[in-house]
């Protein structure tokens, strides 16, 4: 057993930071959205002399978010002997990588990924700094209560963290005494909804909620439009992406509602990143971006504050943190080394653009 | 006493009678032969007593043994083996496996032996090579041995599926038109070979030919078939002289 | 008289097997020329040479005065020379009909000479017209040899080569097929016949050549080699 | 040459217990990966080199004998040599299962019914509780022998090679019986085979049974190892990858089929450099690779002493070679 | 009742794509007995050709290409793959024509795989959202509703599929295909030029493959490189349902392919569809080994 001994072993003039995402892939466009970010990071962290008198490097290792893949690109970044690691986009991979850095002693934070069964681990070193599946599905509920939508129809794609919303969303509506009338898994590679979306009219609901991912909540939701299902349709932050508009079209996406914590664009504050992002990168910066360089700056601020890359120094400077205001949050952690308080809002297409509904 | 029992034998193929009420016997230790017009159904017959085809009704017996509803593989361990009129040979397998391929029903290692290389299932192989190299050298075709049977002239593939057939030490040897494409010479050659099969391994051979010349000479006793019904039966100076059968089948003119 | 088709030292192979050796042989317009040999002389691997089926190595394969050695098999039917290989090959999932459409290929434009066709191969052989829509897998042995003949037909050959027309028929269908052997020559197609049946090839041919192990060692009029001593013994019988 | 055969295999044996020292740990793990190939590949030459049934869905007994192996350690706690039997029952189970409904089918719908058992048995991985649905099985605890606990790549790269070495003495030894025969005779041909009293339905069962316990082995070791497994690992790709690296090496050839497993997870890595045109040289290698040795790399000899096995006969030669 | 109307139309489009792709795995299969697994990746190059047309057509994305733009898209595209597929037997599949079966298959995952990276090279990995899209208007019909566009895929498909089938069955080309399946050499025998046959195949093959797939992509909106990938895959086990080598059997085994998703998606949930079609698939094997069309083998002995 040779593997297990890490962390603080970075030498020379570098500190090696660990990044897992889906760099390829179904959900490469979020996936290299949130690397920009965080190099813009690094960058500005770098500029400004580094961290303890060392650069930070980034380490990329792609999960293309399936479990094995991450399990296999987390033993890469363990044998690379990564300080810590930033990242983690989909649940399903983010799960068994954070699994392999906890036996290595390699803390995590993880920026996108928000399944409920992540911190139920019970890992000491995992920090989520997104909001959680939980607070996300009360989120979409309650909304649907207020809007008077009482019958629900729920679909996912059985990847860890859709199944774990869809469960969630089930447990809040029945909780606002709404009911759910269909409880649907797809297979995410999946084009043609046609008799899904047939059986979803049949069951004439007021509200459906899509789980899944961008790539197959494009498709949906312009099948949705098509074949003239009635009643809201909604998806989880795992659809926020420009992508879904473009895929469905811009006039199957009018009202088209999100629950996610609000992006760059709608944060008083973020202007200054979203104008560097968008000439640096020439695109306007995606749903996770602020909560990636956060992690980035979050970490280099614990690793000040341990004044070591050691691992328990780390982990304490981490699960201390008061007060650290990154892009649109204040980040605090709960006893799960959550977020004290979560932002989920639901957003709204409206002529091609996503807005802030409520 | 007869090794063979066809009774009352039927085939349909959808509308098409192929063999109609036949009924025949072969002699214990006889060299016999069917005869008949192309299409007659003598193939056919062939493949309902080895099993590839089922009967439509009717019986055979080998030994006193029912062979209807009995697969192929079965019919071959009872005592039974066959060539085929389009040479159905292993093409890419020496001369020796092709052969040994007849042992396979007559020896009973099974995979725990072949795994742990047991006492037993080494002699056995010794065995099966034995007797492969003594049908080789019986037909004649030692001098290929190593080679793929594709690569063969192509009536020493005619001599190699006769080796393999003997290799599965059959009763009842069942030829299908041993003698297509073979001159002059080498049929003689092939009616000793005939005759040393029936004489030193006392197998009975029942052929298909269209040779009369080779009928006459070795054939004991004849069936004649004509659109799956029989038409003569008997010695060959009874049947070839029949009118029946000149008129259904030999013909007038002698080309042989 | 120049020959119709002339092989001059012709060379062939199966990848190291020397299957021809330095082969010559004449036809002339209107011959029935007889190739005689047994297993595994070479007989067939002539006729694959000639229709291109397999390349010579060396040698020259003359039609008409033009060497055709390297054209494409296709080509050569076009220009007259037909094939009808041993083991019958017939189209097993195909009709009766349909094979022998195929056999006009090179005709395929000209529907009258199909129709005609079709129905001259139903006055050779009134048992093809019965089975006319049957596949022609399902022909028993005797059959198929008919068919392939009639197919050969269909692509009206001025040299028609026949390898062992007469394997596994019954005696009076061999009688049959010599006869419309000999009357397809009278009315003017060239032969080549392979048979081992060789007192029936005899009587039909002009000449004869005689292969083995790939060389040709004797050739004469037909009349000389009946009288043979070695050919008596190996292919005539006492 | 006979005579250098048996030491020089040895030497090889040598070489690949002393490999691990020599090198780093990103080319160790690449060449474990090679051994489990190694393993699967054996497996399925059984079935589609010996017997040339044409399966399409191998990878499935490889995810019985993970899924098993995982679900036993992290459910029910049980030690890993006590799952393998399981696994191997399983499997055996499994192969019977697919094997029955093809024993009346020709080639290609065989292909397409092990196609579909073995998109069923992923399908089942993705939605089933039992095996993690997508996320698959994570966790699996490390195997241990006495007190001491595998952990270590080198660990796992001896388990692997030690189950390669069985799996090749085993199809070897197979390979050169009554029964290996019979597979062979099957395979040149069906009905002959019958006709010499091969009962084709029983061998054809054995052949499926067998080829799955060995997929199964691996599978097992695989679970341990990775100690995380997902649908993914078990798709229609790696089957196709696995009967791709029996063929490329020589169906029926014991060292054809290893050469066929080192090419085809050494090829992609060596290509790592060029990043995006990895698998584009990848498939043109593999094109050309066919081309020039469409029997595979090392083909079985069948003992034969034939100067020359080609087939010549070529409709249209003359064209393709003058033009 | 109308919702199983509903359902089946829902089926019957799936199956369209399924038929058209099967269509030309199956003409390919039943000529030179090729498992063509890069088939599929040829519907996916006409859905980019497709697309890379439909933008430079219009300049502007093709929003406004028109019918009579549409048309020429088509036809361009599909005779661009068409060349294409014909290439790649001259290259990748001719020289190996007596090589054993399994072997051209390597070959065919080699070409698939070469597809599809190249085309990952050239247009990029992630995916590409089609530049135009159908109008959702249709018609109700028995309680169901079917759009304009639905009722033309279904009717294109059967159209080219009878076409096909008059071709195949009826001219001598067609007999020549047939033929060639069956015995190559004896084919050049009767003076048909093999080669040009098989290319002429794979012509039509590749052509229709990439008709289905712009087709795809103006239908869902999204393609990228790997799309062949499962398609081709349908297409394959549609083909054998069918009965392989047999032009209606590939069109009805992609309809019913196509039917049994949609009921399979309808009753027992979209991630289980597969189990049901193929579960259905090997039973129906099991009872009719040679697919629903499939001629019986006709080996005697
Ligand atoms: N599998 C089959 N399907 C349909 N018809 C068949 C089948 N097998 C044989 N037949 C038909 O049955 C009849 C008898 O065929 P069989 O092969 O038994 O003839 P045969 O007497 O052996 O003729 P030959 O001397 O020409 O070999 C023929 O008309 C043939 O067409
Ligand atoms: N496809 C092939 N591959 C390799 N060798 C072959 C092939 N065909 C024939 N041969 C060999 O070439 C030689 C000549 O064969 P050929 O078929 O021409 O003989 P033949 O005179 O026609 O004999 P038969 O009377 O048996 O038909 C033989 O030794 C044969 O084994
Ligand atoms: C944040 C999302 C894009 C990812 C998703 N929430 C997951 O946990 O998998
Ligand atoms: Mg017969
Ligand atoms: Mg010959």
């Amino acid at each position: 057993s040779s593997d297990s001994s890490s962390g603080g072993k970075n030498s020379g003039s570098e500190i090696l930071v660990g990044v897992l995402l889906p760099v390829t892939g179904n959900n490469a466009t979020d996936g290299k959205d949130m690397l920009n970010a965080m190099e813009m990071a690094v960058e500005k962290i770098n500029n400004d002399g580094g961290v303890l008198d060392k650069k930070l490097k980034l380490e990329v290792a792609d999960d293309a978010c399936d479990p094995q893949t991450a399990t296999a690109a987390a033993n890469k970044l363990v044998s690379k002997k990564v300080v810590a690691v930033v990242g983690g986009y989909c649940s399903g991979s983010t799960l068994p990588a954070s699994g392999v850095f906890h036996n290595a002693n390699i803390p995590m934070i993880v920026a996108a990924a928000n399944s409920s069964e992540l911190p139920e681990q019970g890992y000491d070193s995992l920090f989520l700094i997104n909001g959680l599946v939980p607070d996300q599905a009360k989120t979409g509920a309650d909304y649907f209560n207020d809007k008077g939508a009482k019958n629900i129809v729920l679909i996912h794609d059985n990847s860890a963290y859709a199944k774990n919303l869809a469960d969630f969303a089930q447990k809040s509506v029945e909780e606002n005494g709404g009911k759910v009338i269909g409880f649907e898994a797809i297979n995410p590679e999946e084009k043609d909804f046609g008799s899904l979306m047939t059986k979803l009219k049949s069951l004439n609901p007021d509200g459906t909620y899509f789980t899944g991912y961008y790539a197959a909540g494009g498709l949906m939701l312009k099948q949705f439009k098509e074949k003239g299902v009635p009643g809201f349709f909604m998806v989880g932050d795992g659809s926020y992406s420009p992508d879904i508009i473009s895929i469905a079209g811009a006039e199957n996406a009018n009202d088209l509602l999100v629950t996610a914590t609000p992006t760059a664009n709608f944060i008083p504050g973020a202007e200054a990143f979203v104008e560097e992002y968008k000439s640096k990168y020439d695109l306007s910066p995606g749903p996770f971006s602020a909560l990636s360089n956060n992690g980035v700056n979050l970490l280099a601020d614990a690793l000040k504050r341990a004044e070591s890359t050691e691992f328990e120094a780390l982990k304490k400077a981490l699960k201390d943190t008061k007060g650290f205001e990154g892009i649109g949050q204040v980040i605090e952690f709960s006893e799960q080394n959550t977020l004290s308080q979560s932002n989920f809002h639901i957003m709204k297409v409206v002529n091609g653009e996503f807005t802030l509904e409520k | 006493m007869s090794l063979l029992t066809v009774n009352q034998l039927k085939l349909q193929f959808g509308g098409l009678i192929a063999v109609n009420d036949l009924s025949f016997t072969v002699e214990k230790n006889s060299i016999s032969s069917i005869i008949g017009p192309n299409g007659a159904g003598k193939t056919s017959v062939f493949n309902m007593i080895t099993g590839f085809y089922r009967p439509t009704s009717g019986a055979i017996e080998l030994d006193g043994i029912s062979l209807v509803n009995r697969k192929p593989s079965q019919i071959t361990t009872l005592g039974m083996a066959r060539t085929f009129q389009n040479l159905r040979l292993f093409p890419n397998l020496t001369v020796l496996d092709n052969v040994k391929s007849g042992m396979h029903c007559r020896t009973k290692q099974t995979v725990w032996g072949a795994l742990l290389r047991t006492k037993s299932q080494r002699e056995e192989e010794r065995l099966i090579e034995e007797v492969a190299l003594e049908c080789i050298d019986f037909v004649g075709i030692r001098k290929y041995t190593k080679r793929a049977a594709k690569n063969l002239p192509y009536g020493a593939q005619r001599y190699l599926e006769i080796a393999r057939a003997l290799a599965t030490r059959p009763k009842l040897l069942l030829l299908d038109e041993p003698a297509a494409g073979l001159n002059y010479e080498e049929k003689q050659y092939l009616i000793q070979l005939i005759r040393r099969i029936r004489d030193e391994y006392n197998i009975t051979v029942l052929m298909i030919e269209h040779d009369m010349g080779l009928i006459k000479q070795i054939s004991e006793q004849i069936t004649v078939i004509d659109y799956g019904c029989k038409i003569a039966e008997g010695s060959p100076e009874e049947v070839l002289n029949n009118e029946k059968v000149i008129e259904a089948y030999l013909g007038k003119e002698d080309v042989i | 008289m120049k020959p119709l088709l002339k092989l001059t030292d012709v060379n062939s192979y199966y990848g190291k097997i020397h299957a021809l050796n330095n082969i010559n042989i004449e036809i002339y317009e209107g011959e029935i020329v007889a190739l005689l040999g047994s297993n595994g002389a070479g007989k067939s691997t002539t006729l694959k040479t000639i229709s291109s089926i397999i390349r010579p190595k060396s040698g020259q394969i003359e039609w008409n005065g033009k060497n055709i050695v390297g054209v494409p098999p296709h080509k050569i039917v076009e220009s007259g020379i037909i094939h009808i290989p041993e083991g019958r090959r017939i189209f097993s999932g195909l009709t009766i009909i349909e094979n022998l459409e195929l056999g006009a290929f090179t005709f395929r434009k000209d529907k009258k000479w199909i129709k005609e066709g079709i129905e001259r191969s139903f006055d050779l052989f009134p048992r093809l017209k019965e089975r006319s829509k049957q596949l022609a897998g399902t022909l028993s042995g005797g059959e198929q040899q008919m068919l392939a003949i009639s197919r050969g037909l269909m692509g009206n050959p001025k040299l028609l080569m026949l390898d062992e027309p007469s394997m596994g028929l019954a005696p009076i269908i061999v009688q049959e097929i010599m006869r419309i052997i000999k009357e397809i020559n009278e009315q003017g197609t060239t032969i080549l016949l392979i048979e081992q049946n060789a007192k029936a090839a005899l009587r039909l041919a002009n000449r004869g050549y005689l292969i083995e192990i790939g060389n040709i060692v004797m050739h004469d009029s037909a009349e000389v080699l009946r009288e043979d001593d070695k050919i008596i013994k190996a292919y005539l019988g006492a | 040459m006979k005579k250098y055969k048996k030491p020089s295999l040895f030497l090889l044996v040598i070489c690949m217990f002393i490999l691990p020292f020599l090198l780093n740990s990103y080319w160790l793990d690449v060449l474990t990966l090679v051994l489990f190939y190694v393993v699967l590949t054996q497996g399925l030459n059984i079935v589609v080199g010996y017997t040339g049934l044409l399966d399409l869905g191998y990878a499935a007994f490889f995810a019985v004998g993970a899924y098993t192996t995982a679900i036993l350690m992290t459910t029910f706690h049980w030690s890993f040599w006590l799952t393998l039997p399981v696994a191997f029952l399983f499997a055996a189970i499994a192969g019977v299962i697919i094997g029955t409904p093809t024993l009346r089918l020709r080639s290609d719908y065989l292909a397409i019914v092990t196609l579909g058992f073995g998109e069923i048995v992923k399908i089942l991985a993705t939605n089933l509780e039992i095996t993690g649905s997508a996320s698959g099985i994570y966790g699996i605890p490390r195997p241990a022998i006495g007190s001491y606990i595998m952990a270590s790549q080198k660990d796992f790269y001896f388990l692997i090679l030690i189950v390669a070495i069985i799996s090749i003495i085993a199809v070897y030894r197979l390979g050169h019986s009554r029964i290996g025969r019979a597979w062979v005779y099957i395979r040149e041909d069906e009905d002959a085979a019958e006709a010499m009293g091969i009962n084709r339905i029983k061998l054809k069962l054995l052949s499926y049974a067998t080829g799955a316990v060995i997929g199964s082995f691996a599978g097992s070791i695989f679970a341990v190892k990775m100690s995380a497994i997902a649908p993914l690992s078990f798709s229609f790709l790696q089957s196709v990858m696995i009967l791709l690296a029996v063929v490329l090496g020589g169906l029926g050839s014991i060292p054809g089929v290893v050469i066929g497993a080192a090419l085809v997870i050494i090829l992609p890595e060596l290509l790592r450099g060029v990043e995006d045109w990895r698998y584009l040289i990848f498939g043109v290698s593999l094109v050309i690779m066919m081309i020039f040795r469409p029997q595979g790399i090392w083909p079985t000899k069948n003992n034969t002493e034939d100067v020359d096995d080609i087939e010549t006969e070529d409709p249209n030669q003359s064209i393709s070679i003058s033009k | 009742m109308e919702i199983f109307f509903q359902v089946l139309i829902d089926g019957l489009v799936i199956g369209a794509f399924y038929s058209l792709i099967a269509l030309g795995y199956t003409m390919v299969y039943g000529i030179i007995k090729l498992l063509n697994f890069a088939h599929g990746d040829l519907y996916m190059i006409g859905a980019f050709v497709g697309f890379t047309l439909l933008s430079l057509f219009t300049g502007d994305g093709g929003v406004n290409t028109g019918i009579l733009g549409l048309g020429v898209v088509f036809i361009g595209t599909m005779i661009i793959v068409g060349f294409l597929g014909m290439g790649i037997e001259r290259i990748a599949y001719r020289p190996l024509l007596l090589a054993p079966r399994l072997s051209i298959l390597i070959t065919a995952i080699g070409v698939s795989l070469s597809l599809e990276y190249s085309s990952m090279i050239g247009w990029g990995a992630s995916y590409k959202v089609y530049p135009i899209k159908l109008p959702n208007d249709g018609i109700q019909l028995l309680g169901t509703q079917i759009s304009f566009a639905q009722m033309g895929m279904i009717v294109l498909s059967a159209l080219l599929m009878l076409g096909l089938r008059l071709f195949i069955d009826k001219t001598i080309y067609g007999k020549a295909m047939r033929a060639i399946a069956l015995d190559q050499t004896a084919c050049s025998l009767m003076g048909v030029n093999v080669h040009r046959i098989i290319a002429l195949t794979f012509f039509i093959g590749a052509f229709l493959a990439a008709g289905a797939g712009i087709m795809s992509g103006i239908y869902y909106g999204t393609i990228n490189f790997l799309m062949g990938f499962t398609i081709g895959l349908k297409a394959f086990t549609a083909a054998v349902l069918g009965g392989i080598g047999n032009i209606t059997g590939a069109m009805l085994g992609g309809l019913v392919l196509g039917i049994l998703e949609a009921f399979g998606t309808f009753y027992m949930g979209g991630s289980w569809k597969d189990v049901l079609a193929f579960g259905i698939l090997i039973l129906f094997l099991v009872f009719k080994p040679t697919g629903i069309l499939g001629a019986k083998e006709m080996e005697r002995m």
